[in-house]
């Protein structure tokens, strides 16, 4: 097959999909499909996937991804090829057995093309056979693997590296996630919902799994009490050149840290916990000892009423197994979506929508002036309580 | 084909493996104990631990789009070098992990022997998070691959080495949905259409439900009409922005064309609450022509921008911070990029976008 | 009254008597020439002029309502001390205007004599801009010139001495209408109503245009109904929150309500543009109970409220500065404010308002 | 007559309003009764205004706001008590003579109470019967004053001292305001727009007159270039004690100023001219030698669609008579607020319900980044130009 274009991206010095894709069609038909239906895009600059059709696997609503091609018949090896969402172990850990296995089914079955990973997080198998899924999912099961979430349900949750391997996690963001993950196993696989649902964990407030811009529940970790600080640490950084003035001491948003060459000290009541310090002297500084985690609702893309970030609903919260506290959370506020939410709706817009004080009254929180940056600037305000005359 | 016995006795809601399994004896022996770390070169740092064991991690570039050939090498090295653990990171990159520093030399040279970069992290770009394109989505405006390819060749040396100011994240988004997290990126590559949807009015009253179609709209242009008795809808064009949301609900009013679907340039996001607050990401080239197979008019706007943020910013100022730091006007003069009505908002928010101050420079 | 001939011989469209006429030699000579200025105690400032020329300024508190009787005082004044030249300020102060310092001893001898207080100038509390209330206008939740006189007595100290860190600016407005910069003050008085409008079912159709008074309303409360066959309004008690707008388009929707009508605690706005940009302001408290004469729960939680800027704010910081350094979480701490539903915006921009970063003290 | 409630509002230091309701009232039938009405309204916390009703001077559509009291029969000399708005002179100033003139005239016919001044700038005469308005607007007239503006229409513009007696002015308010006031008369005295229109100078970025928060076109002087340093007054001002790095270089929002206890140095081009530098020590420094002014559109109280702060439309025009720019400026805005802007819409309304580019597309200004705090955050493109295919 000539592929004039494409093969202009296995030039230059990044790793090239396109002699990814040259590859899996060496074995597999479906991958030659798309290697030719992908140059033909190239040439007249126009997707050929046809839009949706319902597919999957017996018992689940979710997980899978039909995906047509409207060149089937040029390209036989693409005309279906659909996508199998299989949820990732957290923290996207593996060991090359378990890879291994995957390739096999994958191998076996599909194109042998993969995502590593999708963008919610999952494992993603691309260019299925409608006719192969069942098959698949029967293996991938038996291999102790299952499927993630697609439509209206709860989405496949992610999280960062977390205590794995990382100084700042304040608290266990793999356990949760797999905990939260085993919970909602009938909600991942079986959409119930008005629309989409992410969870994203991240453990500190580094966020390193962009849960702040795309979950609609960002659990982050977060911190009480004072910074402790290595004094002889802080003064190895500066010995090795770093100027604490400068990079660490201007660069703190809350002004909080004082730096006399000696001696590194920090207010830690006017401190927000933006991590940079640390970030900077991860050596010589560490988070306060009480940990926890901030809870944030909304975040989305821009589809339908504009993007939103997820914004504070619980500014601090202890985050342990059994995790009682956190899932009474999630229900209610799936309860309240369920109830409140239009088609289509994610949370974050809903709240928006009806307003977060409206939301959080109906979901027994109590507001809090940590969950906006200002009160409201305009006096339109729906006064619920007032006299009666007799 | 699986049998119906093999359907009705595979497990359901098993869920993923239990992570646990998958940790090297070192990230079980210091789970929870890790003290600092310290970047060593580009591509490599160590976990120190308050046991005192230490956990050196490689990173490697991916494509993302990757066969399992891929993997299976991957897994090799692995195998060669870590035990067979490895793991992939949030923003695609494979990272190996080592318990002993002298495989780390022998693990980059297998690397760039296959030609899988080393980097990512620290003060470098690292890979770009992306989507499907024409590789798998029937609403993109333009592919992802190709464009993180190309992107990422020219800015190839900026993985590789750690000399950039700070973290630089670069997404890629085929179109208004947005998967990943271009909103809230220091660049982002949006796929945009420029065009009315147009509408099949054959099909549409046999596969689109009217009412959700009409609602799908954010900007109310849809309305429901008559047409040679049946039912259909019909855009009121000068209300369109072209986000596409009307095609995902309903498959009779694409959008896609190619003489017009394009790229646009976005600025500034962020997501780390690292200093300031994690930003949406803003307009800086609303369009730039689809151009495969190499996007060279978006390769050297994007250069432009990486050079500028480069030689401008401060240690730890990121693109958004640098940005606001000199001010919009000044990245408008120093990139060269034309200040148009397009940059100024007219969604909800807009009027808070306005400036309303005489607070100006120059 | 005026015969036919004397209306059509007046001049009309005139314009105001042009303003040269009444500027003093001194300023004449010195028109833009002003190089600087001293602020000398409370209410006395001097400008110095690039000629070298002085002109020395006393300001003086006016209640803004006032009688001729009033006028003809501070004219005698101002002949006795400054050849009858004065003006009045943006916040309807009386400034004397003085080519001989001598004067101002004398002059400020009188004022006192009189009961009318010096100050208002430099780090002061400057007189409250107000609006008519029950004094004149149908719309007022409230009355603005009885809040300003128990809101001044309280903080008269604060007016003729210049012990506050920075310019305080507070503003009474008698309804949403917000006639002034209620919006945009250090502290702002608001009256409120709390009940949604009572409609004159007989009245309406006959005044009141319906889709006017339909329109009226921000946020679509108001319905068009017939009631016995005869148009009217009805209004959604759900979406209404209170604005009387629709009572200013249609008098047949009276919304005054002696019971629940009150006043809301506003803070942190500033109009200069002056270290940070131009805000508005925001809302501290609620609603607290009309309870003329003296609204004693009004002038306490000023008067709480300045207290504690002065003692925390620094120099040069503004209300709403100072709010943002120590952050509003902190501001109900201190003030003892309870943070409740009602200060969380749902209109418009309520969305860009919401925390959304971990970004928090404490 | 008894006013318990009123009288306590004498007490206390402040001057009383009360006390001057009541000398009036000692002349005036109809300050006597403003009093007995509002002793009663204290009573009953309830206002005894009715709404609206027109009344005026022939050929004019504003200047007076009818004003009728629901217990008239009550306090006769309450029943009508019309407002009078007589444009004030630029910038306030007045000589003792033209005051008394004014009492004169007021006295004569009206309740002797009066606002020096509202809050559009007018001065205001409070509580005039119908019959008596032509008599009022003869003498009035005839003593050379003028109507402000009420209504739909252009009101009194009002201005900042200015260069009367300030160091700061970056133009002549004085001037530009008589002239505004005098071009536009008949848009002052007759009115046909769409809703109210408010014009506010401000000889600097101090912005005395709150031109940025309550008016439809603010003219808020400004410089360009460098700000002028005189450095012997700076080390004055150091010696009397000011804390030069904490109370200036602390509090530039640009962080453009430099003081090594000896030399001030200001880094020009980060500048944003917001004044504090020169506002704390004016007699050392001073603005930028090239002055004019920024134009912004659009400030206005909440009702309808929400409060609104003036938005720059023209980063800086020299502001010089015959001012024929800013009147042409003036006169696109109000072509396009005519053809555009629904009934009781201010123009700050209409941008924001068009959008800023089209606005400033259609009345012909090239858009910069000067006038947004940030360029847009949502992909809601309106793309006007596209290729059509052959
Ligand atoms: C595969 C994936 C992109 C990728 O290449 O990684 C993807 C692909 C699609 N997304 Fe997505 N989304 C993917 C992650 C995301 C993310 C990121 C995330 O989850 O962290 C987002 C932004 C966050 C969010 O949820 O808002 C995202 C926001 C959307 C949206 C806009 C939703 C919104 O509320 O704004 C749509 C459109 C929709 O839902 O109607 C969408 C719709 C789609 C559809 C199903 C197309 C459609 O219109 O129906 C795409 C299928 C493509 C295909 O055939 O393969 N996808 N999508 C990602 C899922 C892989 C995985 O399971 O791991
Ligand atoms: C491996 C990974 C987590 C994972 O579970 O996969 C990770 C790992 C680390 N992050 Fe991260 N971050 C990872 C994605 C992110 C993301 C998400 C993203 O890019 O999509 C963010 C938010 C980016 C943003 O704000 O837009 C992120 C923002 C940070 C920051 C804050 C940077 C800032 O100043 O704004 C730090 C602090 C630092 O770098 O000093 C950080 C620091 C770190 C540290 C140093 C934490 C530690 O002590 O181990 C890790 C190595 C840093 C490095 O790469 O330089 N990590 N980090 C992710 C690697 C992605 C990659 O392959 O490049
Ligand atoms: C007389 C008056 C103008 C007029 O045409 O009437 C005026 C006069 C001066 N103003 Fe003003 N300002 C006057 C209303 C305002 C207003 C409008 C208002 O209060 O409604 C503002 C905006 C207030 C706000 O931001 O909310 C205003 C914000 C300023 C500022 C900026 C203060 C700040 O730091 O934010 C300065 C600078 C300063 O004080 O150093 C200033 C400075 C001055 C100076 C020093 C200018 C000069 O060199 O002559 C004048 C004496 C200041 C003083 O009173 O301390 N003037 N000044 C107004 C007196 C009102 C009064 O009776 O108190
Ligand atoms: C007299 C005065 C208050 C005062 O005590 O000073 C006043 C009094 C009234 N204003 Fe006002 N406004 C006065 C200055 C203002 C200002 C301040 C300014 O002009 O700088 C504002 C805020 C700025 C603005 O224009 O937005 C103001 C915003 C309003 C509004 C809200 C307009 C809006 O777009 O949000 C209304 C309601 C309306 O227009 O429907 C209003 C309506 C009214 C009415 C006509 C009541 C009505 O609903 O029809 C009041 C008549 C009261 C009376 O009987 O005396 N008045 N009004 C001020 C005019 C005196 C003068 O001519 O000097
Ligand atoms: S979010 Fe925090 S805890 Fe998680 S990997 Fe990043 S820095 Fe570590
Ligand atoms: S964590 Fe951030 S806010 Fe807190 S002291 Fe460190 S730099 Fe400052
Ligand atoms: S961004 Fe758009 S085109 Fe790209 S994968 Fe997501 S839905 Fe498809
Ligand atoms: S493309 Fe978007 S704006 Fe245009 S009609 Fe469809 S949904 Fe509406
Ligand atoms: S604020 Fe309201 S009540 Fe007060 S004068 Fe203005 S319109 Fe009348
Ligand atoms: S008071 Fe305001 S919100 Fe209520 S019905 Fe009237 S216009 Fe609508
Ligand atoms: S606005 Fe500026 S020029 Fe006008 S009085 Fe105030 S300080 Fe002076
Ligand atoms: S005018 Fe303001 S921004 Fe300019 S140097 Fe002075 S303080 Fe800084």
């Amino acid at each position: 097959m000539e592929t004039p274009l494409l093969d202009e991206l296995e030039k230059g010095p990044w790793s090239s999909f396109v002699s990814e894709i040259k590859k899996a069609a060496k074995k597999s038909k479906k991958a030659e499909g798309l290697l030719g239906q992908l140059e033909l895009s190239y040439k007249e600059k126009k997707t050929h996937w046809k839009h949706g059709g319902i597919v999957g696997v017996k018992g689940y609503g979710g997980g899978v991804i039909g995906r047509f091609s409207d060149v089937g018949e040029q390209f036989p090896g693409a005309a279906q090829f659909h996508t199998i969402r299989v949820n990732q172990p957290s923290g996207w850990f593996y060991t090359s057995d378990a890879l291994r296995k995957l390739c096999d089914i994958w191998d076996k079955y599909g194109s042998g093309l993969t995502n590593m990973h999708g963008s919610t997080g999952d494992t993603v198998f691309l260019g299925a056979s409608t006719d192969d899924l069942e098959d698949i999912f029967c293996e991938l099961s038996a291999a102790s693997w299952d499927l993630g979430g697609s439509g209206g349900d709860a989405r496949t949750p992610s999280c960062c590296v977390g205590p794995a391997r990382c100084e700042f996690a304040c608290y266990d963001t793999l356990a949760l996630t797999y905990d939260i993950t085993m919970t909602y196993q009938d909600e991942l696989h079986r959409p119930l919902f008005p629309y989409k649902w992410k969870f994203k964990m991240a453990g500190c407030p580094n966020d390193c799994v962009a849960s702040i811009a795309r979950s609609d529940f960002s659990v982050i970790g977060t911190w009480r009490g004072e910074i402790q600080i290595n004094q002889d640490a802080v003064a190895e950084y500066a010995e090795k050149g770093l100027d604490i003035k400068f990079e660490v001491v201007r660069r703190c948003p809350s002004k909080a840290i004082k730096w006399d060459g000696v001696k590194l000290t920090i207010n830690n009541s006017e401190c927000v916990k933006c991590m940079h310090c640390i970030n900077v002297m991860p050596k010589a500084l560490r988070q306060g000892e009480d940990k926890g985690a901030a809870i944030l609702v909304g975040s989305k893309a821009p589809i339908v009423q504009g993007a939103l970030l997820s914004s504070v609903i619980i500014p601090f919260m202890k985050i342990e197994p059994p995790y009682d506290e956190l899932k009474a959370l999630i229900r209610k506020i799936w309860d309240f979506w369920d109830e409140n939410g239009v088609a289509r709706e994610r949370i974050g817009e809903l709240i928006q929508r009806v307003g977060l004080g409206n939301f959080l009254e109906t979901i027994g929180i109590e507001p809090s002036a940590q969950m906006v940056i200002q009160p409201r600037d305009n006096p339109y305000i729906f006064y619920e309580e007032y006299y009666e005359s007799e | 084909m699986a049998t119906k016995e093999q359907i009705r006795d595979r497990k359901t809601d098993i869920g993923p493996p239990h992570y646990e399994g998958f940790l090297c004896p070192t990230i079980k022996r210091n789970y929870g104990k890790w003290r600092y770390h310290e970047i060593l070169k580009p591509g490599v740092m160590v976990h120190i631990s308050e046991t005192g064991d230490k956990l050196w991690t490689v990173r490697a570039g991916s494509p993302r789009l990757i066969s399992t050939d891929f993997i299976r090498l991957i897994c090799d090295l692995a195998d060669k070098y870590c035990n067979g653990y490895l793991r992939f990171t949030s923003r695609n990159n494979i990272e190996f992990l080592l318990g002993k520093s002298e495989n780390i030399e022998p693990l980059i040279a297998d690397l760039e022997k296959e030609g899988i970069p080393v980097g990512g992290i620290g003060r470098s770009i690292s890979n770009i998070v992306h989507t499907q394109g024409w590789v798998h989505c029937h609403s993109s405006a333009t592919d992802a691959s190709g464009l993180v390819k190309v992107v990422m060749d020219e800015l190839y040396g900026h993985f590789t080495n750690m000399d950039m100011p700070a973290k630089l994240r670069i997404a890629v988004a085929c179109c208004l949905n947005m998967c990943g997290a271009v909103h809230c990126s220091d660049i982002a590559i949006l796929g945009v259409h420029r065009t009315p949807p147009r509408i099949d009015h054959e099909k549409l009253p046999k596969i689109c439900e009217i009412p959700s179609t009409v609602a799908s709209c954010p900007n109310a242009a849809i309305r429901p009409i008559f047409i040679d008795g049946k039912k259909s809808v019909e855009v009121d064009e000068d209300r369109c922005m072209y986000c596409g949301n009307c095609y995902t609900v309903c498959p009779a009013m694409p959008i896609a064309d190619p003489l017009n679907d394009g790229v646009s340039i976005w600025v500034g996001g962020k997501v780390s609450n690292a200093r300031s607050m994690p930003k949406f990401t803003k307009l800086a080239i609303p369009y730039l022509p689809n151009n495969p197979p190499r996007w060279p008019e978006v390769t050297s706007a994007i250069k432009n921008i990486v050079d500028l943020y480069v030689k401008n910013a401060r240690n730890y100022e990121r693109m958004g911070e640098w940005i606001e730091r000199i001010g919009w006007p000044k990245f408008f003069e120093l990139t060269g990029i034309k200040f148009t009505k397009y940059h100024i908002d007219d969604f909800r928010y807009a009027g808070r976008t306005y400036r309303t101050t005489t607070q100006m420079k120059g």
